[in-house]
């Protein structure tokens, strides 16, 4: 899939910085990996597995046109949770696995765009200007939704599809890092 | 002093730098790519920024990205590591003009080192001793003749923009030089862009010795003895020790000197390494200069007991040296293992999910790591996942104290290098410490057949 | 339950003594347990054990078209498996849960006389005497089963039941640590 | 030396001296009672022999089953650690007369230093400063008053038979006295067998300072600087630290020359510990001798690197000494934190599953410990699971590196006593050294209030 372009421009202004919060990232479901399943049930488990493994879960159950898969791993095992290390990122809110993709639809068919680069995200081109989209806008694919700086470059970040903002995902002047979610878009509006 | 760091890099290092910051007090921010979003040396931080995509172009080598999480997590310092950026003089001197700290060497400095037949050049007219070889870059294959015959076969031509054993090629007769040249020439530009080679007389079984200096930013520099990396394989290194046992304190303080000034000729900044090869007739020459903090640095701190990732901080910050030359004592011998998520027989990497860990632990073991059970050792990386230390009161104590230490340590799920460490250290040849950059292969084949 | 009375008595003899095996229990196959089922059926079981193992599972199930198959891992068991460090008794074999009890009944009704001290175990009372018991023979409570000698001392061990000696599990000469069973008495002998 | 070790204990202890056993090449055969058999120490020994059921008199205190593993494996040595059987006098003796070696004191050794009212006679006139106190047992209530009044109160009284703070009864008057005599009595002979008590002088906030000393078959002793163990919640010991932050370097001199003096009035053999009381106005007495290796011993080879394992290995086989005083060098500072599984605000024992385990690691980070995921941590013995020791250049660094490791140590599953360290370890006072054995009851309280 590809990626949102991203449009360097010269810097207008800067917001103040803020740290980053410890977890940015957004569980994005990947049920869709076991839509190919054909026969195949072997492969369809390795998935399960890894996303067992991956995603720190105690057990994962799934059924589909007679095919039922239950993973379970023992309590104790659960190797990442609570520790004595300071910041420990909820496991189960881990990034996808192929967060390069940006645009990623999720299971009531929605899009995510999320942030390219690790920069400060605008959501207008100037303090004093209205906002590129506000929620409920509907947006054409390669308008600009925002501005995320970098290096004190301004970059555009366009829509990758036609719809309508269902949630803007991320604070205006705040950081974001790269694969940070920034727009929820419904691509097929019914009003 | 430094209130946050950036350590861009991953790993047993990012966890390393992390561990001497939080000593030091000072603030950390990880970077990762997003499959290391669960990693220890991401947890141990304050903060975290996940800067790209496991492909470490687009992620610990991006520069844009690495620096813009410096400026949103309001980092005044950015610590390397090793690899990815670190001797990357362009990223030097783009955190050196928008006022972030590069914690090591100035961007001068990693230019005029990473150029090998210059650096070369610049210690041959200061009087070091440079391995006899031609002057500067050839220019072409009568000049490559030449300078062969000068200096007598066997000869090694190298790429001046190479490293790693990458580029090299080992000429023993003069009718194999033309075209080893060509050839030479032809993987220089392909694998570096830079197609310059030059020339230089190949010892059959040096020693591979490096001295280990920091030098302030007043210009104040110290040797902190030396590291015998002897066991190599294709020029990677598998273990390390200091002293080296082919060494003597007269010989030390000879090539401690030698590799300050080499330093100093440079105006070399915070950690460095010199290295030299050693022959048989305790000949040494130099070599090159590892602009870094190197992976086998913890066995100079285990003898001297100076946190080397401290110093470099210290440096950066501006601190001068708190030692001098005759502060520097040198008690007792360390060895370093690198444990690699490798087939132990053919060094085919190994990654996979590490269902149980447990490090060896008790008097005189050091480990520095970033696994744990359940960790993923994934495929994008160096497979290096573990490096295992030991320090005794001499080379035998500190010896069987790796030999225990191997035995104890569990690193199940994956394959690792452990079983062949357990093998060179039950070696002979090796306990007595005959040694030199042919060992490991000698020792494979011997194994094999 | 109680222990087996020890009853001092001078020392005769002493044999050679040799270390103690590392691994002194007994692997038991329970291969039996696949048998009537299709080739395929066990190649799938084979892959969803090699799953568990691979990954560290505690449970792992799977249905398809009315075949459903859960594998599943005892949790104490797995992660003392296969280890660098050299010996490694196997967890799943460890001494009954109570070793301090010396007589236990095992699932056939089996009564097994272990050892209540550590030392030199002999059948007989001298070298060039007949054995106390040997396997097929009737024994009574209180009967001299063997000598276990500790310190130079020839300890007599006694049956705490009626029986029939089914089988002599430690080997004249050798030495018996504490808890490990020396004999198997079936108490109810149907000749 | 020594052919093969029989280690007569489990735990830390036991993997310890396991680990220097197989440094020195010396075979070893791991004592354990059912409930531990899958442990660390089982699985690290070469042969291991089931001794008993969980109950340690039963098990690790059964010296007929201890001894007949030893004859029937074929140990040449027994290693007691410390607790359990390393300070029986009987069983010392019982080896000695088996041509078993007893690596510790002699029998001899043991039951005079074991008898402490006896122990501080033999001192006092040697001339070694010992506390004001009742010469000898106290026959009689009026002989306590007696010795009470030239004494000056408060005073304590102390079971003869005593140790680990049991027995002892403080008395801060005259009219306390008769019924606190009557009751320690009365306790002494509940608790030991022997109802003898001795009364000393009370100091409030005195430092607990040990010097530890190795003395060889020949009768040369060396001291290896001292410890204190000031930090202390009903006569356990929490934190230890070497060098004291309250003791110079002519101190040290002094009170290791004292201690050597000590050690060799009474013949004392292998390695020991010779324990002071140091007041504030750093006058120092003598309290007891401590006959065996003790928990604490690490933070002493950190600075003088030396085994202390392997020396006592070494004095049993009958090598002398390889150090004189002159050559015994204290390099840095060192702590020890006594990982406990308790409650670490009520300090009620804590068994249970660890569930998962993950030692620090890195520079200056030493863990002794036999603990791993998913160990057991049985109910029946004490409740001490890991110590996490850590050396620096200085006070401060080992103090920093406590921090950066305690947050670091993953014990999950149980309670242990790591939060408490942290908040030690973050204590003003603490941090200036200003500690004393009222240190962390004070403490305690502050932090509940």
């Amino acid at each position: 899939m590809s990626k949102p372009r991203v449009r360097p421009r010269t810097k207008k202004e800067r917001g103040r910085l803020a740290a980053l919060p410890t977890n940015m990232s957004e569980f994005s479901s990947r049920n869709n990996a076991l839509s190919g399943i054909s026969g195949d049930q072997r492969r369809a488990i390795q998935e399960l597995v890894e996303l067992l493994n991956q995603h720190n879960l105690a057990e994962l159950e799934v059924e589909r046109g007679g095919f039922r898969v239950r993973v379970r791993r023992e309590t104790g095992a659960a190797p990442i949770a609570a520790t004595a290390w300071e910041h420990v990122p909820a496991a189960q809110e881990a990034p996808a696995e192929s967060p390069s993709v940006s645009v990623s639809s999720d299971t009531s068919g929605m899009v995510t765009i999320t942030s390219p680069i690790v920069g400060t995200f605008y959501r207008s081109p100037s303090p004093d200007a209205d906002p590129y989209v506000d929620e409920g806008d509907l947006v054409k694919k390669g308008q600009v939704l925002c501005i995320v700086e970098a290096m004190k470059l301004m970059n555009e970040i366009e829509s990758e599809v036609d719809g309508r903002i269902v949630k803007i995902m991320a604070e205006s002047t705040k950081p974001v890092e790269y694969g940070q979610p920034l727009f929820l878009i419904d691509p097929a509006p019914t009003s | 002093m430094f209130k946050k760091i950036l350590v861009a890099n991953r790993g047993e290092i990012a966890l390393r730098v992390i561990r001497a910051c939080k000593e030091l007090g000072i603030k950390t921010v990880a970077i990762h790519s997003d499959v290391d979003v669960n990693s220890l040396h991401v947890r141990a931080a304050d903060e975290h920024v996940c800067v790209g995509p496991a492909d470490d172009a687009l992620s610990y080598r991006n520069i844009p990205n690495v620096l813009s999480a410096a400026e949103v997590t309001g980092a005044d310092a950015i610590h390397p590591g090793y690899g990815f950026l670190s001797e990357n003089a362009h990223f030097a001197e783009v955190c050196e003009s928008i006022g972030i700290k590069f914690i090591g060497p100035t961007s001068e400095n990693i230019a005029m080192v990473g150029d090998k037949a210059k650096a070369r050049d610049i210690m041959a007219r200061q009087g070091i001793p440079v391995l006899p070889g031609s002057p500067g870059e050839l220019r072409s294959e009568s000049d490559a003749l030449d300078a062969a015959r000068k200096i007598g076969f066997p000869v090694i031509i190298k790429a001046s923009a190479g490293g790693g054993g990458r580029g090299m090629r080992v000429v023993n007769k003069e009718d194999e030089l033309v075209r080893a040249f060509q050839a030479a020439q032809a993987e220089a530009k392909s694998t570096f862009g830079h197609e310059g080679v030059y020339l230089e007389r190949y010892f059959l079984e040096p020693r591979h010795i490096e001295v280990q200096v920091l030098a302030d930013e007043r210009g104040r520099v110290v040797s902190l003895g030396e590291r015998d990396c002897s066991i190599q394989r294709r020029y990677q290194k598998l273990v390390e020790e200091t002293p080296s046992p082919a060494v003597d304190d007269r010989l030390r303080r000879v090539m401690g000197r030698v590799a300050v000034e080499a330093v100093r000729a440079v105006h070399y900044r915070n950690a460095g390494t010199v290295e030299f090869l050693l022959d048989k007739d305790q000949r040494f020459y130099f070599m090159e200069v590892n602009a870094r903090i190197q992976v086998e640095h913890p066995v100079t701190e285990m003898v001297t007991g100076i946190d080397l990732i401290k110093e470099q901080i210290r440096i950066a910050a501006g601190f001068p040296l708190a030692y001098r030359q005759q502060d520097i004592r040198l008690t007792g011998h360390s060895f370093e293992c690198r444990i690699n998520a490798e087939c132990p027989e053919k060094f085919t990497p190994c990654p996979g999910l590490v269902t149980r860990y447990l490090p060896p632990g008790g008097l005189g073991v050091r480990v520095d790591s970033a696994m744990e059970s359940q960790s993923p050792v994934v495929p994008h990386y160096d497979s290096m996942i573990a490096k295992l230390i030991t320090h005794g009161q001499n080379r035998e104590e500190a010896m069987a104290r790796m030999r225990r230490a191997l035995d104890e340590f569990v690193i199940d799920g994956i394959k690792t290098t452990i079983p062949l460490h357990r093998r060179i250290f039950n070696d002979a040849e090796f306990q007595k410490g005959r040694i030199s950059t042919g060992f490991l292969e000698r020792f494979l084949a011997n194994q094999a057949g």
